[in-house]
């Protein structure tokens, strides 16, 4: 089967077989790994590639691409997608915005909500402070834009990944209001 | 020795407690907030009642159900570990109305040395040096002069108002004074509407070494080798060791001396720490404060003295004499701890509240857990992130160092982010190999957000993750799996309570 | 130092050993049977290679793999960890035609040490003490009295024949000497078809105490203070402890000093220990016998001495002076060990192989676990049943006690039996605690088999299989469950191979 | 529920009942308990009951009534049957004979068979010897009685469960052979 991988913004063709039960081939790019492939615990891997032993820990949830790996105390994110499926996912990107949806990075109490609908922000400013762990954590827009709408209140608890506010990219060539 | 042992905490510490009570023979009691039924404290007590809603105001910090707790199931001492009501007057004084034993020292030790004037006063009458500096505002240049030479250079403008003395700009010259003052009386009046400035000794280098002393009721007293706990991010401690690179023993009898002096200023009759400020440059000591609990990082100092300080505390409580003298005291090795947070040190050291998925723990010799965390644990929102304390002990610095590198490579959290890896990056650092620290460090040391760094096993990540889905998709194009069934399926969800932080735009 | 060590051997002391070489910066390459894939030394090298079937004697054993492997991987030198090679001379030898540094000691220390005549005849002659007693066999009433008399009473009369001298009687007085040596002669004709007999001194309460060496190979050695290991079930150690209750600071001196007689015997170069039989009654000490290789206990000896043996031992190899000597060893505080062992010690500590469906190891205060362990791991049959050894220091002998059994009540296996109840038995044992042990305590103390002995919690345990049942009934009743998908409920079966052992008729 | 709980061949008539969402009340014999119940991790539970605090194991395969529960360190072998159930099972058990199924109680090697089917076996007697971890362990016959068949061959492994050999008992009042 074939994949294509994303690992910190880099895509990487990825082939995978398993020619004998317990030993898979895997080509990275043009690099080969023949792999002797153990779970000993569940999402815990032992991987013997060419003698060198390796304990790997990798979780996903079922519906996921998206694979959580931990070798040697260092986390990775990968992106592991059927090439089909990813070539299906590019064509449909065509068309996609570049509105950002600013989501809790955690879960927290909004402590302060420091925007409006329509203001205008800068790159890296604070919209909002969450207070979570008894720490206070800014959330900062990654772009310049607009505000488009703000779904945090102060004082209420939000959990992870839920929506605080949206910013539209500011495109100076459309002049706004 | 107390019948029974409240323990008005939770996480880590009430777990050390209970410990330290178990190998007394002394039964234990927990208390827990309404977030905390499953937390481990609760399942490692003998008993264990519900206080209250999550919020610390609303649980733990209420003393009068604690008391309430501890009058109905008959304990007779409560132990407040650190933080909520362990430095607090008032209740030592309430347990004591009661009849029951404050595990601390008396209550006016907490209370001089729990305000930062009169700490200063009173260790200052026994001798013990604060920093150099003004206990007034300067009126004039003149006199900002006079100071000047009075205190010696590099010296610090501080501004009156905005809090501890913000820092306005630091001087190493005398004929630069005049001008720092015209300068800074303006910047502060424009900053806090307030334009009082004063002048201190400026501390190069600034070192953070503390003194931990333990008191009995019977007047006796000792202080044990310092611990250094110079890596802080947001003047927090992340990393001690025990005992500090820059300290040799005359220095040590000196800043042991001075806290003994400190802890007598209040008749001290507990396990306490002096925290000094040390100049990395010229090794002068100063005094910072002092607190009136056993810290978070004790166990270093039980490494390399071989005393058990929390169950030392105990048993001086309940009224025993202190087992030895000052000359008894050992400084044996070196000991290391690195603190787990809950917290990405890829991402300014956000907290990442969670589900804990997964977990292997180190072991082997003079490794040291000390855990609140268990595989399953929803680490809440409303309390401190540290999860648990890694403890090595080395015979020299350098197989301390090595040492704990290979336990942090044993410790596996899954589920949120932890400072696991970001310890292991300090222990490489050369700057901490050399000893060269200060209370700087990881500010200068550390991109405060980096999550794209190197990682030297991406191809292996690649390899296993390709690995992963293959067997997945394979055993899906059987049927034989369905949507949730396979092994840690559901729980893998929680990454994206926490996990996968960074892909959201807002960061 | 070395660039690559392989550790010819599986399970806690690869472990171990591995640990030693990631703190000493040598990567490590193990090796594995087919049995043990998915074992956790396998998990733990940064290389593994697999070498052959399950049977120890077609893997393990099978050094001429081993050696291929080493020169193949390049590394260039082999730590045997105990048991398997680790006292096989030829394989040193071997490894030294191979130009592979055996971590242990030379060749002619193994051959010596492992034969019992030439050990006993080697220490003899450098005057360290042997059991006293006959060379060769009686001839006559007469001679038995002269023998007698030159033994001291009490005296054991032993068969030559029946392997290692089987003891017929035990004569505590001179009159009785003749008409035992007849009855003696007549019952070995009988038992064994030879009427051979000899004499020897009955030790009375015989205990196990043994010395730790260490040397180096430019003739430095040193003894560190000494392991009691009394503890014993079928004649191998359960539970051992240093320093002995009975041995004060002269007797350590002469044992230590009796034991560097004896490895000075061999130009000893390596980590060692010298086994010696000591009358509890008298306190004689006699040699038993040399073991050529890290033992199970050394970690005790680590605890109270601050010395890391297999670091050391690795360092010897590879030509390393020893860091320290005789006059810096240090004997602080008081160690344990309790092995964790896959059997059912109710059940004549049978073996209980199986699938490790839970664990929980202990954490805090001086307590070191030293496991090959993991959730999931399936124990093979193939091996010694030990699983973990749990290691606590403690500053007196009390503390020691009882923070093994805080460590052992929060010790959990489960999927199959182990002895950790049985560690906890003997912990609380009047004559344990008073150091009055020898090498019969279990049998004398305990019944071997003793399943429905009284356990304190029969009550919760009851209402927790209540609602656990009630929970999964109700839930069954509610259609929310298939037949495998509630958690745990896979594993459980394992329960069925190991855990109801005694349901079955046949014991 | 009710519930039959057998426990070292004592049984003791227990009662269950959720009168409040992880609260049961449980009634052993005539001893009621009212507890505060909690599953942290799957078969670990942690009960308080009247304020004291027990961290307890609990493990059983689905479909079994044998639960496998462990309290600080010691091991519980608890059978918890429906009343009904046991009620039904009690008057189907009337008829059982004292026949013995030797089962294998570990994973291991046959190492030598010392009966064969006809031989007359006292209690205690030593049928088989087992090798596992390096050790030999004697299957002993826990009636007197005469063998009717066995299963076990020298030399070959077993898993824990295997059958070893049967054995019926003596009965002295009907003559054998």
């Amino acid at each position: 089967m074939a994949y294509i991988a994303t690992h910190q913004g880099r895509t990487t063709r990825v082939k995978v077989s398993e020619p004998r039960p317990g030993i898979f081939t895997v080509t990275l790019g043009d690099k080969d790994y023949e792999v002797d492939f153990l779970e000993p615990q569940p999402n815990i891997l032992s991987l013997l590639i060419g003698g060198r032993s390796f304990e790997v820990d990798v979780d996903a949830a079922p519906t996921s691409d998206v694979f959580e790996v931990y070798i040697k105390g260092d986390h990775y994110e990968v992106e592991m997608i059927e090439e089909k499926k990813k070539k299906l996912a590019m064509k449909m990107s065509k068309g996609v915005t570049g509105r950002q949806d600013v989501k809790s990075p955690m879960a927290g109490n909004v402590r302060s909500v420091l925007v409006q609908p329509g203001d205008r922000v800068a790159a890296g400013q604070v919209l909002l402070i969450l207070e979570a762990m008894k720490m206070q954590n800014e959330i900062k827009s990654a772009i310049e834009g607009i505000v488009a709408s703000v779904t945090a209140r102060e004082g209420v608890a939000v959990a992870a990944g839920d929506p605080l506010c949206v910013v539209e990219p500011w495109e100076p060539q459309f002049p706004v209001g | 020795m107390f019948k029974k042992i409240l323990i008005a905490n939770r996480g880590e510490i009430t777990i050390r407690v209970i410990r330290a009570c178990k190998e007394l023979g002394v039964p234990t009691v927990a208390v827990f907030s309404e977030a905390d039924r499953a937390a481990l404290h609760v399942r490692a007590a003998d008993e264990a009642y519900c206080i209250g809603p999550a919020p610390s105001r609303d649980s733990y910090l209420r003393y009068d159900r604690i008391l309430e707790v501890a009058k109905a199931c008959g304990a007779d001492a409560i132990h407040p570990g650190y933080g909520f009501l362990s430095e607090n007057a008032e209740f030592a004084e309430a347990c004591a109305a009661q009849g029951i034993t404050f595990i601390g020292p008396n209550p006016r030790a907490i209370r001089v040395m729990g305000n930062k004037t009169t700490s200063r006063v009173a260790v200052y009458e026994m001798g013990v040096p604060l920093v150099p500096g003004m206990r007034e505002n300067l009126t004039s240049e003149d006199q900002a002069l006079e100071w000047a030479d009075r205190i010696g250079f590099p010296i610090m403008m501080k501004a009156a108002a905005g809090g501890g003395g913000k820092v306005l700009r630091m001087i190493a010259r005398r004929e630069d004074v005049a001008a720092a003052y015209r300068a800074a009386k303006s910047e502060s009046l424009a900053a806090f509407g307030d334009d009082a400035v004063y002048l201190e000794r400026y501390i190069e280098n600034p070192r953070h070494i503390e003194i931990q002393v333990l008191g009995d009721k019977h007047g006796n007293i000792i202080y044990c080798p310092e611990r250094e706990c110079s890596i802080q991010r947001r003047h927090q401690k992340v990393i001690e060791e025990a005992p500090s690179p820059i300290v040799d023993p005359e220095m040590r009898r000196q800043m042991g001396e001075a806290a003994l002096r400190a802890a007598r200023a209040v008749d001290y009759d507990s396990a306490g720490t002096v925290e000094f400020i040390v100049s990395g440059k010229s090794r002068e000591f100063f005094f910072l404060e002092m607190n009136t609990r056993l810290q978070v990082e004790h166990p270093i100092t039980e490494m390399i003295t071989g005393i058990d300080l929390c169950k030392e505390m105990i048993r001086s409580a309940a009224g025993y004499e202190l087992p030895f003298k000052q000359e008894d005291i050992q400084c044996n090795g070196h000991a290391l701890e690195c603190r787990i947070y809950a917290e990405d040190p890829d991402n300014r050291f956000l907290p990442t509240p969670g589900k804990i998925i997964g977990l292997r723990v180190p072991g082997g010799p003079w490794v040291r857990d000390e855990s609140g965390m268990y595989e399953g644990l929803d680490v809440p929102i409303h309390y401190d992130p540290m999860l648990s304390k890694l403890v090595v002990w080395g015979s020299t610095r350098e197989r301390m160092v090595t040492r704990m590198l290979r336990a942090l490579s044993e410790y596996a959290v899954k589920g949120i982010k932890t400072t696991i890896p970001f310890h292991a990056r300090v222990l490489r650092n050369e700057k901490f190999l050399a000893g060269d620290i200060d209370t700087n460090f990881i500010d200068t040391q550390f991109r405060p957000q980096d999550e794209a760094r190197e990682k030297p096993h991406e191809d292996i990540a690649l390899v296993a993750a390709a690995i992963k889905a293959y067997r997945r998709d394979k055993a899906k194009a059987l049927g034989r799996l369905g949507g949730t069934s396979e092994g840690g399926g559901q729980d893998a969800s929680a990454w994206k309570a926490s996990g996968r932080v960074r892909r959201d735009p807002g960061f």
